[in-house]
């Protein structure tokens, strides 16, 4: 079998007292579009922050295209709590600052839209298309690096033209409306050029008109992009209609694992989410 | 929209200021001559700034005009505040000789004159210091001269009192990034030893530090016979206060800077025997001049509603400007270069004593007052000569 | 309506040669020469403070420390040697450094004619090079933390300047003077009263070029959301320390086009009050902006030292003397200022805006608007 | 060095950090509940001191004293109203330049109503008494500071911990937005912790000033200073962190002059910060706290 782009083993999260997430299990395969679900604090966004490496994991460890990147070892406490248990313990420590993930190629949207505010459109984009400038800060003030920054300009350009922001180029970010700035946060992480795209529900707040082509728009940029998709969502008929395979999670464990239709009928499922679920 | 009001705002201004900036300084009509007063009246040194200044306004009371080739001319006195703050003073002295000054007396604070000397030098304007001790401030400024004694002087002066009223050991305080102190200081201890005495402690303090009994316990453990703490006005009574507190009982001397009311105000009881060196005492009117002026001049503190006793910079400051139409009046001309070279070569009865100058610009001075607090009055002890 | 590009290339040549013009006829020793030239300097700090809290959100305090660092080292290399033993009358001068400088004074004279703007030059690289030592720990660090641990460092550095220990270098409590005004450049061609200007212009320049390349977008993605940045592969630290650096060069050059102007400098030039003079500068010309910081510099200092020296002056109208008046007043008004637009305009004059061609043909039709005139013909340049 | 010297220093530094402690209260817990460093804190602790002039002048001190603490309160509160309560919603560094603001007002305010030269600080007879064991001696202050700090302290610790507003405090600091959800009133939570950290700066300037005697308009920006890394060091927020924090940089302060190192003792301060922002970062007491993503 061809390795998955995308593997936790095992990620623990622990703050304090409270598991975030316990020891999850998941794979992500090439050119699929798999959902994680949960109700509210389930852990998922932080499952999420675990693999851009904005929170070290306390225990578990992250591949991408069978190479590992994030890593953690247990420590005091936790070396008790997992001493002689059957789960995986990590002896490696990898943990690099976000920006080298992005590098690798998982580009992520937030939960609580995290636009740079004040730049424009075609600014937030470009920020992202910084990561893999070659020009050095001399050629950079002195503009040695045109053809560079035009290439640039241009691709940046054409991913507003998918997301339909080319008009809005030189706006700025904030005075646009909801949805736009979902699109556009899209087109940003879409800019930084990954294999494996992270959407922390990015239907939230969206009515079922706009959910609906957010839906196409999302299949549209996975052909074009030949991207893997992995999303955190809460609107179950995006959810059913998109994804090819859907985990749940609950008080930071998986309690289910399958298609849609599996999922749908899983009475576990079907427990945690009464009275919980607000989709 | 309230933006671009602001911007235009803001370049209207601009404008304005420039205009009334470049709107020429007036030269002056050929009936004066305008002599500039650059002293602090703000900040650290304001207060003995102020005192230089009355004298210097007396002065031009006393003598408001000054005869050249035949016709008298009116002298104006043109002020600039130079807040004790180099940075300050560059503009200020800027502005004294754009306003057309022929002369500059000034300043209190020798930081300030040494910033503001390479302007008058530029501008080839001759400046006299009238309290400015330290000796950056003449040496290789060909424009500088001054009416005081150098702070080397000083420091012998004090180390030749405290020897020769039996004193063998000593601490010496200082202010970190002070000139006047350091200087003080060092020049002291060099001259104690070579008397033969031991510096004990050396002790320094920060700016505007006001807790000393750290270094005072030091001293205190040192155990010396006197404590030399050249220091401003601001931080005297403190260290003054809090040696008596601490039980030293050492008898404490500085410089010229003490001699200052304020110290006695905010010492109270403990400045009783205090030593410093000073310019000038009226007690002992050396001159035909300091005669006249020691009443006329007490009676005009009293007018501006001053306490009465006359603190030496004001000497110094009526001095000095006696020193620049002195020269005025040999050189026979407004022209500023003429009068400097003039300056060279004055010799006149001061206040202070004699007065003329060296090759350096300073005031050939061998003599100095030694002054003590008694009943919280300033008082003259004695003079103490030193052959240069 | 837009204006042509063509149009706007002519009113800029205009405008700067206009501006040249002005300079070269002004007299070297006018007051108002004097007061343009401290502008020109306070610029390029406010600059590149702005650069850095502007621009990359970090809130550093640590400008009078850099200054002196640029000043002391300026200073240092360009005093001439015949003066040395009056400068350091008190503790000597350290012989090494005495040695260097007679083999600079002996060189050809193409060397001592760039010296001083190498000792400049100098000057702003000893500060950035503190800075990037001083970077690596306390860049790691938010917001106030920064402010204050920066502050610190501004502090320690003086306190080392001025220290007894260094006194053979930076001749401690008595500071260095006699150091030489500002040098002429290319052969005279640009008299000494000018240079400041045109060196300052240069700095604000490369700032303004730096802004606008890639790593400036770079340092307002930082400002504006560091998480965000960082998922979109913006390297923090890097980013921070490169802003960090730059910006203490830019401030170490004015420091020593502080010196020349000074000529004569010590510890206490450089203590906590400066930076706050430059940080309200920043903040009355608005923070994020530029051109807002060079205009309220130059503002600030022609008011401050220049024309509002009649607040600090008793004043008699007709025999009756006007209260308040006396020294001191002129500083109560301007922390007045400072805290009227920090709490009512607190986007400063230019909030993040830039100078505009287009805003300035816009003026006279925004005016009619504004006071309401016969409806606007012509519209403002957005 | 003498056994009595050292003794003198240990007085000395013990009296200085007792001041220190107690203005550091004051920073400690506007930061803990505003997320801002109150500059003009130091300040407001400079104005006591001429507050305190201008009382005794015409009051006997057990009147004065009184009267000051309430004249600084005043102070405070007016501050926390006209320059940081407008500003609640704004970026962090806007409050923050407002804070250096009101402290760069104050002090010009000061050098132009006062003038920069010193002013003596009135006696406080039964203060002044000095001492002599032996050959170390010292002002009845110099004891009483250390020990009125502690009593102090534990008095406002009784308070936070025990008292309705005190809860709302702790409430407040532990989560701002959350708090105000709760129905507890910000806006008095706040002020109270004005007028608190307010009174201690008196306190403390009186102890301070009675010890040294004068006040100039600067003599509150190194203390300031100062006693703000005491409140880092012992951990923001953290009452018993601060006054820790005051003892050991009054302390430390005192050894390094009395070694002879009075040149670093200001910058000695600071070191100590970034060392410590660096290897902890929460200083000794404070508790860690995870920004959200």
């Amino acid at each position: 079998m061809s390795a998955h782009v995308l593997e936790l083993k095992d990620v623990t999260m622990q703050f304090g007292g409270v598991v975030a997430v316990d020891s999850l299990s998941l794979a992500v395969d090439e050119g699929e579009i798999v959902a994680l679900i949960g109700p509210n604090g389930a852990g998922k966004t932080t499952a999420f922050n675990v693999v851009t490496g904005v929170y070290p994991p306390t225990n578990g460890e992250v591949r991408f295209h069978d190479r590992v990147i994030v890593s953690n070892r247990p420590r005091g406490k936790m070396k008790k709590l997992y001493a002689g248990s059957s789960r995986g313990v990590y002896t490696a420590s990898v943990a690099p600052s976000p920006d080298r993930i992005t590098k690798l190629g998982i580009a992520r949207t937030f939960q609580n839209i995290r636009l740079f505010k004040d730049l424009t459109v075609l600014e937030n984009v470009l920020i992202a298309k910084h990561m893999n400038i070659k020009a050095g800060l001399f050629s950079a003030v002195f503009r040695l690096n045109a053809k560079e920054e035009r290439q640039m300009r241009e691709s940046a350009l054409a991913l507003l033209k998918i997301v339909g922001l080319e008009d809005a180029r030189d706006e700025v970010a904030s005075s646009l409306p909801y949805g736009k700035q979902r699109h556009l946060e899209i087109a940003r992480a879409l800019a930084t050029e990954p294999k494996l795209l992270l959407l922390d529900e990015p239907a939230a707040g969206m009515n079922p008109q706009e959910t609906d082509e957010l839906t196409a728009f999302i299949r549209r940029i996975k052909e074009d992009f030949h991207l893997t998709v992995f999303m955190i969502e809460h609107h179950m008929n995006l959810v059913m209609e998109i994804s090819d395979r859907i985990y749940v999670i609950d008080f930071g464990k998986q309690i289910a694992e399958g298609t849609p239709a599996q999922v749908q009928d899983n009475p576990v499922v079907i427990a945690a989410y009464l009275g919980v679920e607000e989709a | 929209m309230k933006k671009r009001l602001m911007v235009l705002f803001a370049l209207l201004l601009c404008v304005a200021m420039l205009a009334a900036a470049c709107a020429p300084a007036s030269a002056g009509t050929d009936k004066v001559i305008k002599i500039g007063v650059f002293e602090p009246q703000s900040g650290q040194n304001g207060g003995g700034g102020f005192q230089e200044v009355l004298g210097i306004r007396y002065a031009k009371e006393v003598y408001p005009t000054v005869e050249i080739n035949g016709e008298t001319y009116r002298i104006e006195l043109v002020e600039a505040d130079n807040k004790s703050d180099k940075t300050e003073a560059v503009s200020a002295a800027q502005s004294l000789v754009s306003a057309g000054c022929k002369v500059i007396i000034g300043s209190y604070g020798s930081g300030v004159s040494i910033a503001a000397g390479e302007i008058f030098l530029d501008n080839k304007v001759p400046a006299i210091g009238a309290s400015c001790t330290n000796p950056q401030v003449t040496l290789g400024n060909d424009y500088y001269f001054r009416v005081c004694f150098l702070d080397p002087f000083q420091g012998t002066v004090m180390a030749n009192y405290a020897s020769q009223a039996g004193a063998k050991s000593a601490a010496v305080i200082t202010e970190l990034g002070d000139d006047y102190s350091s200087g003080l200081g060092t020049f002291f201890k060099d001259a104690f030893v070579k008397l033969g005495g031991t510096v004990a402690a050396e002790e320094q303090f920060q700016t505007n530090q006001t807790d000393f009994k750290a270094i005072l316990t030091n001293v205190k453990a040192a155990n010396p016979d006197v404590i030399f703490a050249p220091s401003s006005i601001a931080t005297a009574p403190l260290i003054i206060k809090q040696a008596r507190e601490l039980g030293i009982t050492a008898t404490i001397m500085a410089g010229d800077t003490w001699e200052n009311s304020s110290i006695i105000e905010n010492a109270g009881k403990d400045a009783e025997g205090i030593v410093f060196s000073t310019f000038f005492d009226d007690a002992q009117p050396a001159t035909a001049e300091a005669q006249k002026f020691v009443p006329g001049f007490k009676k005009y503190l009293t007018d501006n509603k001053q306490s009465d006793i006359i603190p030496a910079v004001s000497a110094l400051g009526y001095d000095a400007y006696l020193a620049a139409i002195n020269a005025i009046k040999s050189a026979n001309s407004t022209d500023s270069t003429a009068i400097r070279d003039a300056l060279t070569k004055v010799s006149f009865e001061g206040v202070t004593g004699s007065i003329s100058f060296d090759e350096n610009g300073d005031a050939k001075k061998d003599m100095a007052f030694i002054k003590t607090v008694q009943d919280g009055q300033f008082k003259f002890l004695k003079t103490v000569t030193v052959a240069k | 309506m837009k204006t042509k590009k063509s149009t706007k290339r002519i009113c800029s040549v205009l405008a700067f040669a206009a501006l040249l013009a002005f300079l070269y006829l002004l007299d070297p020793n006018s007051m108002t020469m004097k007061l343009l030239q401290k502008g020109a300097i306070l610029a390029v700090v406010a600059a590149s403070m702005n650069l850095l809290n502007g621009f990359t959100g970090l809130f550093s305090l640590g400008q009078a420390g850099f200054m002196s660092i640029g000043a002391y080292i300026t200073a240092l290399l360009t005093i001439p040697v015949k003066s040395l033993d009056g400068v350091y009358y008190a503790g000597g001068m350290s012989e090494g450094i005495r040695a260097f400088k007679m083999a600079m004074e002996a060189g050809p004279a193409w060397l001592t004619s760039v010296y001083p703007f190498l000792a400049l030059i100098l000057g702003g690289v000893a500060a950035a090079l503190v800075a990037a030592l001083i970077g690596i720990p306390v860049l790691r660090l938010k917001s106030d933390y920064l402010a204050i641990a920066t502050l610190g460092v501004s502090e320690i550095i003086r306190a080392v300047v001025s220290s007894p220990q260094m006194e053979k270098i930076t001749n401690g409590s008595y500071g260095l003077n006699k150091i030489p005004n500002f040098p002429e450049m290319f052969g005279g061609a640009v008299p000494s009263k000018v240079t400041p200007f045109l060196i300052a212009a240069v700095c604000i320049a490369l700032m303004v070029l730096l802004i606008n390349s890639s790593y400036g977008r770079a340092f307002k993605a930082i400002r504006e959301d560091e998480t965000a940045a960082e998922a979109m592969g913006v390297n923090l630290f890097k980013h921070k320390e490169m802003a960090f650096v730059i910006s203490s060069f830019f401030t170490g050059v004015g420091g020593g086009l502080l010196a020349m102007y000074l000529r004569s400098i010590d510890a206490k030039t450089f203590s906590i009050a400066l930076t706050y003079d430059i940080l309200l500068i920043i903040v009355i010309g608005g923070i994020g902006s530029m051109t807002g910081s060079v205009l309220s510099a130059f503002l600030v200092t022609v008011s401050k030292e220049g024309f509002l020296r009649f607040f600090d002056e008793t004043l008699t109208i007709g025999g009756w003397q006007v209260p308040l008046f006396r020294a001191g007043f002129r500083m109560v008004i301007f922390s007045i200022l400072l805290m009227a637009v920090v709490l009512f305009y607190r986007r400063g004059i230019m909030g993040t805006k830039e100078f505009s061609w287009d805003a300035v043909f816009g003026l006279p039709g925004w005016f009619k608007r504004k006071f309401g005139r016969k409806a606007a013909r012509g519209g403002d340049g957005r | 060095m003498s056994m009595t010297t050292i003794l003198q220093h240990c007085l000395t530094g013990i009296s200085l950090g007792g001041a220190y402690a107690l203005i550091a209260i004051g920073y400690t817990m506007v930061y803990g509940i505003l997320r801002l460093i109150n500059f003009a804190h130091g300040e407001i602790f400079m104005m006591a001191g001429y507050f305190m002039i201008f009382c005794m002048s015409s009051m006997p001190y057990f009147v004065a004293i009184p009267v000051v603490i309430l004249v600084t309160v005043a102070l405070g509160v007016a501050i926390e109203r006209a320059a940081y309560k407008p500003l609640r919603t704004a970026p962090r560094m806007s409050i923050m330049i407002s804070a250096i603001g009101v402290s760069y007002l104050l002090q010009n305010l000061a050098t132009y109503l006062f003038t920069a030269i010193p002013r003596g600080y009135p006696e406080i007879p039964f203060l002044k008494q000095t001492f002599h064991i032996k050959d170390v001696s010292a002002s009845l202050v110099t004891f009483l500071t250390p020990v009125l700090t502690i009593v102090i302290v534990v008095l406002l610790m009784l308070l936070i911990n025990h008292t309705k507003i005190g809860m709302a405090m702790r409430a407040v600091s532990k989560d701002f937005e959350t708090s105000q959800l709760m129905g507890i009133k910000i806006n008095s939570v706040i002020s109270v912790t004005f007028v608190i950290g307010s009174a201690l700066a008196a306190v403390g300037s009186i102890l301070y000033f009675t010890d040294r005697m004068s006040v100039t308009p600067f003599s509150g920006t190194l203390p300031g200073l100062k006693c703000f890394v005491a409140a880092v060091f012992g951990g923001i927020g953290s009452i018993p962190g601060a006054v820790v924090g005051g003892f050991l940089i009054g302390i430390t302060e005192t050894i390094l002059v009395a070694l002879g190192y009075s040149t670093f003792s200001d910058a000695f301060t600071f070191i100590l910060l970034i060392v410590m922002l660096l290897f902890l970062p929460t200083g000794l007491f404070g508790e860690k706290s995870t920004d959200k993503v």
